[in-house]
């Protein structure tokens, strides 16, 4: 069934949502200077693409476990990622490096 | 059979965090040889009854997770596998005197092998990624494993790049999950068209996955990052992680959605490889720290792997063929040639002491064995006969030729020229007699490794046959 | 209706505040802002599970790893605008919005996707072992993915720990030990700001509490939302609490805390190889065991969880100021 | 009953909405700690105490109120905390 507009779909608008941010995020993820805005550009990206996935996978049939949980392990995965860059960050600050 | 590729790695990986440093070197080998049979072993299998599934879980797709080896991916487990013993066996006695890298450097090796076997063996997209992050981490990790500041530096850029390509893959994901509400790479592939949604993940996970195969103009990180790394994790690294990012994008042209993708568009690919050919020679060659030339001569080979797509599709069945098997062919040789280099050039980087190519006088006098590797996996870069690179190129040509590119023929034939170029730069400042200074001594395993590596790249010109005989190549797929 | 546009808006909002503002302690707080909202998101998408990791695990950690790293960095330098940049960044950011624009309107005018999963997971789900979806998926249909994933931050720790000191410092610190088990003690709070009673206090208050809500939040993953993630990172933001309260905990890298780094995936690839022996398929449960040995591995990898990102904030590098190691 | 909510929620918000204003208006960090720790405490008494006879068990309830005892411990530590490290760093060197 293709949806009409009259019926506001939360679902759809949040993974439009979603796009937005991905696309803000990846203007800033090149635009910015310092690496730690660099870093936290890439975890609104991240999340941007977590909303599109819940986003696009229920605004059809309601409420989906398995994006949900590949979105869980994906949050976890960003803060490793996240933990990781600020470690090689440090280091790199530490031993004399401009962040 | 299957799954013990992915239980190994993982097993030895967890004990490596757990052990103290000698026990760690002890079970290193060990743990590799196992891998090796089970490789081994399981291409007989796949030689014998072909390509097998198996559910993770005892859940079918689309709900859990299939692995799907065929004969196209145990030639790249055994090919992991074989480099993998080869670099450990030259890591044990290289990082006798980095005792503190000796300690965190088993465990991201080990990770990095789980990693890559998952990605060969998995059938999953989401699977795909989280493999790709592992992948990622672990070679960030060996990257950054000297805390120098260079090394600092080209790490991060590597984590940053990789990080915003797998962010591109996983953005192609969600598109893909929301069209055909599952993750199984077959099953997607069954049911998948040209609509818009899969046409932009297809978009979207090729820029991805460009970026982290850092195929030209989206290079800029592997320079740094494999030119300053310690040789081994080099090796590995030129050798095997790229490719994986490769890997996976010609299973996604070729096999997810291949009515997906238009002829137009694997020229566009066909044309960054030809791009990074050109660029990376022209920056080998100019280079004056020998392990960047040879980091920037793996940005240039990584450009012949892109011939795969323009001259696979929209092509005739026998020229993708022949295209398939080149680029098949072309992965192994380069993965071979490229670890017998960085292995030979790290003896070199030894016994000099420094990595300036235009003192390398006296060197051909002095560690003639590694000089040796180096030539002969210099010979099959350039794809000179008997070598693996002449066959694959022979093959390249062949299937240019068939389809009617002549483009591509050209410029395979200048890659080939110019790689000679920056390869002789070496030879002709290293055969000079009179050496200034002194030479320290190196481990004779050291050049061991190297001649194995390069070696196998010669003899893969001998026995092509077998790979190509194993994958038993459906034209055009991945069998 | 209303409250999801309003609240989309103010991520977006929020968004843009940490890029536009030039001064990255204000970035930072606009990011915290931004994870909260993104938690109140995932309530607005039925994805309670969503909500609980991202408040205690996007905004909560990702919060003090930023902030802790906010000390050590110095004043960055002045930013030059960069036109070529700019241009890039535009090209790419229209061309991706393009992409994707025109992609969601396609997927409007799509018939529904081909395959169903939440009705073959509902078909599914009660010989999973557990009767909430979200763990059922993660622990026992995709459990591969979720033994990757808790390899993932095993490996982040590892780098953590292996460029934890310089190496010369290390050098001359291995030759003393014989197993190569550095005992150098992670942060430690400079003598001058000695935690205030106060603090101590609130600390020996909430730090129990936490850990009570840890467990029940592992204990309810298998009916209701909760389960590993969630709880280890309850236990890092108690462990947070009781370093910043002056307690020492898992300061000193030995075998005892490698061991509690491990034993989550250690765990979880005993349990999942095992019954290969007698003829299962590897990470297959034999039935009637899925629900007890779910538990198992959760609580193990609740432990894991929380010590590897708890470690991650003790041993991130920092300067010596008052000679940390031993 | 249903008023009676509405009423002391909105009597919540306003305290929120007053805080927030000290939170502009006043000139240095101490008073604003003073304004915001004082003002969004009350406020969120107040939705407390609206929101609790819309709870179905006596365990709900018992959670509302343990996150308002612990949003009052936390807030009044840090505004403490904050205040120290303010006073620490501009204590005139006598």
């Amino acid at each position: 069934m293709s949806l009409s507009f009259e019926a506001f779909n939360s679902d759809f608008w949040y993974a439009c949502i979603g796009a937005v941010l991905f696309v803000v995020a990846l203007y800033a993820f090149i635009v910015s200077q310092p690496l730690l805005k660099k870093l936290l550009a890439f975890n609104i990206m991240g999340s941007g693409v977590f909303l599109m996935m819940v986003g696009l996978a229920q605004y059809q049939h309601g409420p989906d476990s398995v994006p949900q949980a590949l979105v869980l392990t994906g949050i976890v995965v960003a803060v490793a990622a996240t933990a990781l860059a600020l470690v090689l960050l440090r280091k790199w600050v530490l031993s004399g490096g401009q962040a | 059979m299957i799954p013990l590729l992915l239980i190994i790695p993982l097993v030895f990986a967890l004990f490596s965090v757990l052990l103290p440093r000698a026990p760690i070197k002890l079970i290193a080998l060990p743990g590799l040889v196992l891998q090796l049979i089970a490789s081994l072993a399981l291409s007989v299998q796949i030689y014998r009854h072909g390509a097998s599934d198996y559910q993770l879980g005892g859940w079918e797709t689309p709900l859990g997770i299939t692995l799907h080896a065929n004969g196209f991916t145990v030639t790249l487990l055994t090919l992991t596998a074989f480099i993998a013993i080869v670099c450990a066996v030259y890591a044990l006695v290289y990082l006798q005197r980095y005792r503190h890298e000796q300690r965190y450097f088993w465990p991201l090796f080990w990770f990095l092998l789980a990693s890559l076997n998952g990605i060969w063996l998995s059938g999953d997209l989401f699977n795909l990624y989280v493999g790709l992050e592992l992948l990622t981490f672990s070679a960030v990790g060996m990257v950054a494993l000297t805390g120098s500041k260079p090394s600092l530096r080209a790490a991060i850029r590597y984590l940053y790049a990789a990080l915003l390509g797998s962010l591109g893959f996983l953005a192609g994901v969600g598109l893909l999950y929301g069209q055909y509400g599952t993750l199984a790479i077959q099953d997607i592939a069954e049911i998948s068209n040209a609509a818009a949604p899969t046409q932009v993940a297809i978009a979207l996970m090729t820029i991805g996955l460009l970026l982290k195969t850092a195929i030209f103009p989206l290079h800029f990180w592997l320079p740094p990052a494999h030119g300053g790394a310690l040789a081994p994790v080099s090796a590995l690294l030129s050798a095997l992680v790229v490719k994986a990012s490769f890997y996976i994008l010609a299973l996604l042209w070729l096999d997810l959605a291949p009515e997906a993708v238009a002829p137009a568009a694997a020229q566009l690919l066909g044309a960054l490889g030809a791009g990074a050919i050109v660029w990376g020679s022209w920056c080998a060659f100019r280079q004056s720290d020998l392990k960047m030339l040879v980091a920037y001569s793996t940005v240039a080979q990584l450009g012949y792997l892109m011939f795969l797509f323009p001259l696979s599709i929209g092509t005739s069945a026998v020229a993708a063929e022949l295209a398939w098997q080149g680029t098949v062919l072309h992965l192994l040789a380069h993965a071979f040639a490229k670890a017998a280099m960085f292995l030979s050039v790290g003896t070199l980087v030894l016994a000099l002491g420094h990595q300036s190519i235009k003192d390398l006088a006296g060197v051909s006098h002095r560690v003639p064995l590694a000089l040796f590797a180096f030539g002969l996996s210099a010979v099959s870069l350039m794809g000179l006969p008997p070598s693996g690179g002449f066959n694959a190129k022979w093959l390249l040509l062949q299937s240019a030729l068939l389809s009617g590119q002549w483009w591509w023929f050209v410029i395979i034939l200048i890659g080939g020229l110019m790689t000679a170029a920056y390869v002789f730069r070496v030879f002709r400042v290293s055969f000079v007699e009179e050496a200034r200074h002194q030479f320290a001594p190196t481990h004779w395993l050291l050049d061991v490794c190297a001649l194995t590596l390069a070696a196998a790249a010669i003899l893969l010109g001998f026995v092509s046959q077998w790979p190509l005989q194993l994958m038993q190549l459906v034209p055009g797929g991945s069998g | 209706m209303w409250f999801d546009v309003i609240l989309g808006i103010g991520l977006i909002v929020a968004a843009v505040g940490v890029f536009r503002s030039d001064e990255l302690f204000r970035s930072v707080v606009f990011f915290v802002t931004f994870g909260i909202l993104l938690a109140l998101t995932w309530l607005r998408l039925q994805a309670p599970d969503l909500a609980l990791a991202e408040a205690a695990i996007g905004a909560g950690l990702t919060g003090v790893l930023l902030l802790d790293t906010l000390g050590v960095l110095k004043r960055p330098a002045a930013v030059k605008f960069n036109l070529a940049k700019h241009a890039l960044a535009t090209i790419v950011a229209l061309g991706a919005a393009a992409g994707l624009a025109w992609s969601f309107w396609t997927l409007l005018q799509l018939p529904a996707p081909t395959y169903n999963l939440v009705e073959t997971l509902a078909a599914n789900i009660d010989d999973s072992g557990v009767s909430h979806g979200i763990t059922a998926v993660l622990l026992n249909f995709r459990s591969y993915d979720t033994l990757l994933e808790v390899a993932v931050l095993l490996v982040a720790i590892v780098i953590g720990l292996s460029l934890r000191q310089s190496l010369r410092q290390s050098l001359r610190h291995d030759d003393a030990q014989s197993d190569g088990d550095e005992t150098v003690t992670g942060a430690t709070t400079s003598p001058e700001q000695q935690a205030p009673a106060l603090l101590k206090s609130l600390v020996h208050l909430l730090v129990p509490l936490l850990l009570i809500t840890a467990i029940f939040v592992l204990w309810a993953g298998s009916t209701r939302p909760g389960g590993a993630f969630q709880a280890g990172a309850l236990i890092a933001a108690a462990g947070v609490l009781a370093r910043l309260g002056n307690i020492d905990i898992a300061s000193r890298v030995n075998l005892l805390l490698r061991t509690g780094l491990t034993i989550g995936v250690f765990i979880f690839l005993l349990v999942a190889v095992s019954p290969m022996l007698t003829g299962y398929a590897f990470l297959a449960y034999p039935p009637g065991w899925a629900g007890v040995l779910i538990i198992l591995i959760e609580l193990m990898l609740t432990i894991s969880i929380g010590l590897i990102l708890l470690s991650l904030f003790i041993h991130a590098p920092r300067e010596k100021r008052n000679g940390g190691s031993s | 009953m249903h008023y009676l909510q509405i009423v002391f929620i909105s009597i919540g918000c306003l305290f929120f909405i007053i805080g927030t204003v000290g939170l502009l208006r006043f000139p240095d960090v101490l008073t604003r700690i003073h304004a915001l720790t004082k003002a969004d405490n009350l406020g969120l008494g107040f939705i407390v105490v609206g929101l609790i006879p819309s709870q179905s068990s006596a365990a709900d309830v018992a959670k509302l109120l343990l996150c308002w005892l612990l949003i009052l411990g936390a807030s009044s530590v840090s505004a403490y905390l904050v205040a120290n490290q303010h006073i620490r760093q501009t204590r005139k060197p006598e």
